[in-house]
This record gives structure tokens, C-alpha cells and sequence, in this order.
């Protein structure tokens, strides 16, 4: 290890204070750069996560099956691009740009939460969704509004207060499927059974395989190990599924009075590790999708840039000759 | 009765369409900030909609959603601009220009409609409508005024769309029918002349060589493309009958 | 009027002659210019006609209501693509390359019939474009299996026997649907509305305004007049139409006893000038489609172009090398 | 019986969805020829899909377009292959290099199944496929040693489809119950290797990189392509229930 510069010194003694304290870091702040590099990997994944995530709802805004839920899903999908929007700028704050991270996710370099890798082949797949992945959505979120890093806090807060509207209406699309023909419900209790699995596998590996967790829980930006939280929303649904009338894809699901958790059967990790390396159903699909949106885009930004750059230029111009006169 | 019901199917048409149209957009947007808006006019496109069909189908005993769901094509009444395919961004902000330029002062005359609910909705509907033309008028001038690519762009969005605009302003038997409350198309388009001509002048982009399209929409017959924009609009609908949802 | 050269003096005999006994003129032969002209236009817009007409159908393929039904449009949109290139290849023997009349036909300064600048809004228009929009082609276009240059003629012959198929394909269809559901009944006759005045109108103008046809006729090229050729496709309409228990939308069609020729109401002749200058429901759509379809497979030809050229040069330096040897 | 049926249905779904997709590409090809390359490519193989679904259907009492218009999107038996979109002229190209070089033995190897129908059908499509592998061989060393743009779309094109490799050479329990009958996928990889690779090498192409993507086509889970197939596919099916065509 280098020995640091007294700036350094005072930098981290300030910071440590502060995370003693379990106060806030704010973006001026003198911050490790193993922090800042922590923090510009998870938030920039999450921001991505949004982004992509959009996809599988978006595939079915022009065939939601009413106007009323057309308007819904339409409002989420584009509430995600907000809270990229929100994610992308907490992140900049630590020094990296938009563009920057941006390229990272179309060239393949930047991770985004790998359920985003299924497909959404049903209506029905919007309720779960809605239900199940931003439900666990929001176990990890709720308690990333208290991290330690002001701007990622400050944005979580309004992400998770429009997250628990979408999950609410997720809950009420499985709730009038199940309610309705044999074939919605068949459709619901199908959805409810893909979506399972994978939504547990989203608060990331088993505790003794997850080497980040404790240097984050460490630095106030994680405040709970992933299998507390996967404990937490298994519970959470094993009380909500007896609301919809369905079943979830799992015998093991009890909670034990002994340690007070709420336990599961196992999960197939070998799929998640094949889904993150890239072989899952929608990998090359979803990248493509936003890589050609991306490109796509391009001489529109392009365009965006040069008449605002032609725009300040004559400003300039005029102001200056109004000096001059 | 039904001849304002009819008259608020047409405006609930164009603007089904329109948000259907729109709604592709979203996560496929050139910028973030464009899903977000382009986002936001597909909304209040679909608010409008819903409005529109819902007060339409009380004449008839129908909801928005057999209306939308569950007519056959020849019973939309939407006008051909609205179904034309997005193209590329600057085709979209073309039609966004069309439309805009068009809803904004259909809305504003037809919120002084002798017809109160007509009015409300007009009323609400304007406000929103003034965002879309802000919107388009500013990529307008973008585009035209970015790189040559835009401009290139922008000049070949309006030859598509343009042919599109003679049949939003055309009368019909319905129009003297509805009177007072609704509003006379051909009205509008001296308006539409100025308030487009003036943004197109200062983009210096010309648009008067564009031959006009022969309609139809009013009258059930429309573009190749909404069979299509049906087809995926209502294959739940059609593939599971009887169900709610 | 200049002097003929002795050379052109001989050939325009030798023209005469082959006129005069309605033989065929060939490739090689002399010829007038204007006879060359005019025969460059219309094979030219007769195949730009073959490669617009497909898009109305191909329209369909994708939601045809049976596989049996898919397939029989599938073959007849594929044929047009045939009719297409035999038209072009018969138009190169004039010394225009296919793709100077692509490029014409792309930039809007070349014709095409103008029955295809209407839409195709059902299923019932494959039936109705069948049955009376390939009809009005074949009384078209069997007289012109004798047109006085021989490979227009000889490419006349075999598109004349495919659209035959098509049209009594067009019949079926209208005769199924006009047997089915009320819905499929209106559909139909809806369909045959829509299209006979525009079939019609296919032959062009009235004979007292259709100033080539007089020069095209005396050069064995047209063989009957405009209203002839309509007058005895209005009579195969009458006759067939009362097969399929359908209606035409014209009061007045009848059989003039005197006159031995079928009559019918008038026609909007307005209508067809305003499609015919740009004005009709798709001209822009199909010039537009035609034009990226073009545009889109510029990279495709060059490529194709380019390595054959590499292959070529890579052939002749191999038999290079056996020379040497 | 019924198990043959299932495996027919396979079949069946593979070519239908291919010959839907390649059936959009008419009027829409680079060059005339290709209208017709494709077209022809596109009727052989709905010509395949009807012999398989009629027989598939004769084991439950169901038409070929009982099959292809009345079945919801979990009862199709498609591979993800064929349901994935044209993209360019080069995607389109890697497809069909993909499906030809796995239905050619396949096709092959099924004309000598213990089951005299799909012999039979099978011994005729191996015919036309032979063509398609043909078509698809010359495009593959056309476009990747043609321009440099033709040689990046080539690449391009590869990687969007060399993912769904995996899926079309994997066996399952219903393979072993039609015994004989059948082909077993992954005794025919081994060729589809040599073969792909031969053409491969000559173009100097590189497929090693692609990651294999999960399928489930074979289950009814499929891409989320099928749904928007199937909406424009069965829309009059849907629309106008009960009618003959």
C-alpha cells in the first residue's frame, strides 16, 4: 500500500468519521477510490438495470389487453427510463459521464441485473414482474436509501417510492388474471412459476459465495447480507400468493421459529452463473436492442449537439456586439 | 347523440393510434430523455383516447375498451397521418409536427363546444397538446438546423408525413351535422398554414412540392398499415374472448 | 426532318417491311428511334408496374387465412418478381440497362400503373386484384404477345399464361368468401366496389383523348383501342359476376345490340389524373418502399459486385499461371 | 401415434415460422432475384410445414390450419432460430446458413425413418433444402468477402443468430419415445460442425466467440418474437371465427 499524501490522510479520516457516524458522503468530499470505483460499478449496474429492463415491459405496451393497463405499463416503462435518468446522474457525480457508461453496457463491458435476461412471453409476465422482480426490487432498494453516498441515497428514494406503485399494480393484474378465465389463471399461476426462481436469484449469490457484501456493508452503502433479504421477500410473497389464490414453485417455503427467517428450497446457481455469463434467453437480444437503439440514435445527439453549439455561438455573437455598441 | 358520439370517435381515433404509434418508441428512444418524452405524449395521447371513446361509447352503451378492442377495421375513424409508421426520429417528430399543429387549435376551439363534455375534454386535452407542439417544434429547428444528416433526415420525415395534412382538414356531412359542437376543419387550416409555415420558415424548409394523399379514415378507409397496428393491438383481446382484465 | 444516312434509309425499309407484313422485329434490326422510345417506355413501365404491383399483395402474405391461401400468394408475388426481370431484360435489348429504369423508377420520374397506387385494406382485395385488376392485364396484354418486337412479345407469352392462373386464383378467392359468413360476403362485395372503377380505368384514357395510341397501333405494337379492350373486359365482368352472386357498383353496364359491344356508366376520369399525378392514397408509400427497398440492398449488390470482381481477377491470374506453366 | 404427431409438430412449427419470416422479404430484397431466391426458399418451406402439420394433425383430428391459426403461443413447437426477426439482408443470411446446414441432414436421415409419411416427406424436402444450403453458402462467402461493410454485417448477422445453435441440437425424452422414427438432434451436430465450418473457414469467419443462448422452443417457451408472429399470423383466423377461406 502507498503511503498517502497528508490530504489523503485528512480525506480519510474525514471519511471514516463520517461513516462512523452514519452520516453522508457528498460528491465533494474526499472519498477512497475503492469507494468511488464500489459505487460507480453498483449504481451505473443498477442505472443499466433500469434501461434494460424496459425491454420485457415494453414488449407488451402495444398488446396490453386495455386501455387502462395499456396506460399503466406505458407509465412504468417510462418511469424506468426516469430512474435511469435519476441513476445515471448519481453516478456522474463520482466523475464518470453518462456516455462513458453508456458505451460500457452497449460494448458489453457493464453488468445489469440478469433477469432482465428472461423473456416476458405472456401478459401475465407483467403482473409477475410487477409483483416479484420489483418486489425484490425494492427489498434491496428500500435500504439502499440510507447508503452511505448522498446522491445514490437521494435518488433510491425516489426510485423506491415509485417502485412500491409498481409492484402494487403488478399484484393487481396476477390478481384479476387469477380471478378470470381458466386460461388467465393458468396463465398467472405459469408466470408466477418462471419468475419465482429467478426473482429469489436476484439479491445476488449465497452469502458465503458473495466476497463484495462485506467491505459495502462495511462502507454503509449495503446494510443487509443478500440471504437476509432473499429470507425477507420469500416471506413476503409466501403471505401475498394466498391473496391471488395461486401457488409458488416450491415445497420448501417455511419459516423457522427457531431463527425467525423465512427459509426456501435450493436454487439452481449453476443457471444464474450461465444467465450472467451470458448464456440465458435473452442476453444477445436485449444488448442488441439497445446497442441498435443506441446507434440508431446517434446522428440524432449528433444533431442535438452541433445546433446547440451553433445556437451558443450566434448568442455569443449577438452579446458581443451589443458590448461593442 | 350519436352524431357526437361519432364526432368523438374520430378525435378518440387519432389519438388511440397516435399512442400506439408512440409507445414503440419507448426504450428505443435516441436519448433517455426522449423515452421520457416521447413517453409522456403517448400518455396524454392514450388519456385523450380514453376520454374520447369513453364518452363516444355512452351513446352506444359500449366501454373505451370494446371500442378499441373489438371493432373491425372499417369502423376506425382515425385519419391516415396518424397511422403512418414512425420511421426513423425525424419521421416521428414530422408527424409530431402535423399532429400537434393540428390538435392544438382543434382543442382550443372545441373547448368552447356547446357540447359541455366535449369541452372538458378539449379544455384538459390543449394544455397537454401545447407540451407536444413545444416538443416538436424544437426538434424541428433542431434537425433542420443540426448536421447535414439532419437536415437530410428531417427534410425526408416531411415528405413522408406531409401528404398526410389535406385530409385532417377536410369536411364532411358529420361536421355540419355536430355543428357548434364540434369544430369545422377546413377552419382550422389557416391557422395550421401560419403556425407551421412560421417554424418551417426559420428552419428554411420547404414543403410545397409535396402532393397531397387522398383520405378516407373519416369513412372506414384507411392506410395499409392499421390492419397491422390492429392486428397487435388487439390479438389478446381476440385470442381470449370474454375475458377482463 | 433530317436526311437519312443510306445506311438508315435501308434499315427503315427493311422496318417497314417487317411492319407491313406483321412480323417481328429483332434486337439487331434497325429501327426508328421513336419506335425504340416508345417501346423502352412502356416495357419499362410495364415491368416497374410487375415490381410496384407486388407490395399491394405482399401486403397479405403475412396474414393470409390459410396456408393453402398463404402459399398460392406466396408463388403469385414471386412471380410478379419474374414478370419483372423477364420485362427488364426484354427492355435491356433495347440498350436501357435494369438499372437506369430502377433509378428512374426510384427517383418518381418513371411510370407505373396507377391501380396499384390504391390501398389493400382486406383480405377480399386479394380476390378483387385477382379477379379483376389481373384481368383487365390479361385483356391488356394478350394482344400483345404479337407486339412487333419479338422479345417483348415472346416475354408477353409467358407472363400472359401465369397471369391467367392468377386471375382464375382471384376468382376462387372471391367465390369462397362471397360463399361464406355475411362478414365475408360484404367483404367481398366491398372489395369488388373498390376496385372496378379503377380496373377500369387500367386501359387508360378514352380513345378521343389518348393521343400515343394511334402511333403504337401503327406499329403493330397496341393492337385495340383503349375503349375497345375495356368494352370487352366490362363484359367478361357482367358475365362472371353473376358466377359469384355479387354486384358491380355501375347501373349502367349493358350489352349494345347494335353496336355488339359492351357499355358502361361513366367514370371519374379526374380521379384517375389526381392518382396518376402523385395525388392517390399510396403513391408515396409504395415510391417510399420501393425506394428504401433499393436503398437498403445498395451494400448487398456491391458486395456481390465486388467479389466476383476478386474472383474473376483471382481466375485470370490462375489461368495465367497454367499459360506460363 | 400420438408421440410421431409431436415430433411432426416440430417440424412443422420450425418451417411455418421460417416461411413467415422469410415471406416478409418479398418485394423487400436487394435485387429482383433475391425476391424470387427468397420466395422460392419461403414456399419450399411452408410447402414442408403443411405436409408435417397435416400429418401431425391426422393423429388428433386437426387440419393443417387448425394447427397454424387455433393454437396459442405455448402450443407451438418452434425452435428459436426460426422465430428470430430478418434484420438485415446478412441476419436473414446466417439464418437460413444456420437452417440449412441443420435441416439438410436432418431431412436426410429422417427419409429413412421407420415412419413411411415422414420418410416420404422428409425425402422430398431434402431436396429443396439442398438449394437453400446452396443459396446460403454462396451469400455467406459473397458478403463476407465482398466489401468491407458486407463483411462486418456478415459478422454481424452471425453473432445475432449463432446463439440459437445450441437449442436445434438438443435431445429430449420425446425424441427417445419416437425411437426410429425420428432423427436424434445431436447425432447430427457433428456434421453441422464440419459442415458450417468448411464454408466458415473459406470466408474466414469466427463463431467461436457467440455464447449459446437457453431455449425452450421445444417446451412452448419461446422467444419474444413468436407472440408478434403469431398476432399478425392468426389475425383473421381470430377475427372472423368460424370462416372458411
Amino acid at each position: 500500500m502507498e503511503a498517502l499524501t497528508p490530504e489523503d490522510a485528512a480525506g480519510q479520516e474525514n471519511f471514516d468519521r463520517i461513516i462512523a457516524k452514519d452520516s453522508r458522503v457528498e460528491p465533494k468530499d474526499w472519498m477512497p477510490e475503492a469507494y468511488r470505483r464500489s459505487l460507480v460499478r453498483q449504481i451505473s449496474q443498477h442505472a443499466h438495470s433500469e434501461i434494460i429492463g424496459m425491454q420485457p415491459e415494453a414488449n407488451w405496451i402495444t398488446r396490453a389487453p386495455s386501455l387502462k393497463r395499456k396506460s399503466i405499463l406505458m407509465a412504468k416503462v417510462q418511469d424506468e427510463a426516469g430512474h435511469g435518468l435519476y441513476l445515471y446522474s448519481a453516478a456522474e457525480t463520482l466523475g464518470t459521464t453518462r456516455d462513458e457508461m453508456m458505451d460500457a453496457l452497449v460494448a458489453g463491458k457493464a453488468r445489469y441485473s440478469s433477469i432482465f435476461n428472461y423473456p416476458t412471453v405472456t401478459w401475465a409476465d407483467m403482473g409477475a414482474i410487477g409483483w416479484m422482480v420489483d418486489g425484490a426490487a425494492i427489498c434491496n432498494q428500500v435500504p439502499l436509501c440510507r447508503a452511505s453516498y448522498g446522491p445514490y441515497g437521494r435518488a433510491m428514494v425516489r426510485v423506491c417510492k415509485e417502485e412500491s406503485f409498481h409492484q402494487r399494480q403488478g399484484f393487481e393484474i396476477l390478481l384479476e388474471l387469477a380471478n378470470g378465465t381458466p386460461a388467465q389463471r393458468a396463465m398467472a399461476q405459469d408466470a408466477v412459476n418462471r419468475w419465482y426462481a429467478p426473482s429469489l436469484m436476484m439479491f445476488g449469490p449465497p452469502d458465503d459465495d458473495s466476497p463484495n457484501s462485506k467491505q459495502s456493508m462495511a462502507w454503509n452503502i449495503k446494510r443487509f447480507s443478500n440471504d437476509e433479504l432473499r429470507s425477507r421477500f420469500v416471506g413476503m410473497l409466501a403471505e401475498q400468493v394466498k391473496v391471488l389464490g395461486l401457488t409458488l414453485p416450491d415445497d420448501e417455503i417455511r419459516f423457522n421459529e427457531d431463527t425467525k427467517k423465512w427459509e426456501h428450497g435450493p436454487l439452481d446457481w449453476e443457471e444464474f452463473k450461465e444467465v450472467l455469463a451470458g448464456r440465458g434467453p435473452c442476453n444477445a437480444q436485449r444488448l442488441e436492442r439497445r446497442r441498435s437503439a443506441h446507434a440508431d440514435g446517434a446522428w440524432v445527439r449528433e444533431a442535438a449537439a452541433a445546433y446547440a453549439a451553433k445556437q451558443a455561438a450566434k448568442q455569443s455573437s449577438t452579446n458581443a456586439q451589443k458590448a461593442a455598441a | 347523440g350519436g352524431d357526437v358520439a361519432d364526432y368523438a370517435l374520430r378525435l378518440g381515433d387519432d389519438a388511440l393510434i397516435l399512442a400506439q404509434r408512440l409507445g414503440h418508441w419507448i426504450s428505443r428512444a435516441p436519448e433517455l430523455e426522449e423515452d421520457v418524452a416521447l413517453g409522456n405524449i403517448a400518455l396524454d395521447q392514450l388519456g385523450h383516447a380514453r376520454s374520447f371513446l369513453t364518452y363516444a361509447g355512452s351513446a352506444w352503451g359500449k366501454s373505451e375498451d370494446e371500442l378499441a378492442y373489438f371493432r373491425h377495421e372499417p369502423e376506425f375513424r382515425s385519419a391516415h397521418l396518424f397511422e403512418q409508421p414512425n420511421g426513423d426520429f425525424a419521421a416521428t417528430i414530422a408527424r409530431q409536427f402535423i399532429a400537434a399543429n393540428y390538435q392544438f387549435p382543434l382543442y382550443r376551439e372545441l373547448s368552447k363546444s356547446t357540447d359541455p363534455m366535449l369541452a372538458a375534454i378539449a379544455a384538459k386535452a390543449v394544455k397537454e397538446v401545447d407540451y407536444h407542439l413545444d416538443h416538436s417544434t424544437q426538434w424541428v429547428l433542431r434537425l433542420a438546423g443540426g448536421t447535414e444528416e439532419s437536415r437530410r433526415r428531417m427534410e425526408a420525415g416531411l415528405a413522408l408525413m406531409w401528404p398526410f395534412v389535406g385530409e385532417l382538414f377536410e369536411d364532411d356531412p358529420l361536421i355540419a351535422k355536430v355543428g357548434d359542437a364540434g369544430v369545422v376543419p377546413s377552419s382550422l387550416k389557416e391557422e395550421f398554414d401560419r403556425s407551421t409555415g412560421a417554424v418551417l420558415a426559420e428552419a428554411e424548409l420547404d414543403v410545397s412540392g409535396h402532393p397531397m394523399a387522398t383520405g378516407g379514415g373519416r369513412l372506414g378507409r384507411h392506410s395499409e398499415y392499421l390492419g397491422f397496428i390492429l392486428a397487435e393491438m388487439q390479438v389478446l383481446a381476440r385470442e381470449f374472448p370474454g375475458a377482463g382484465w
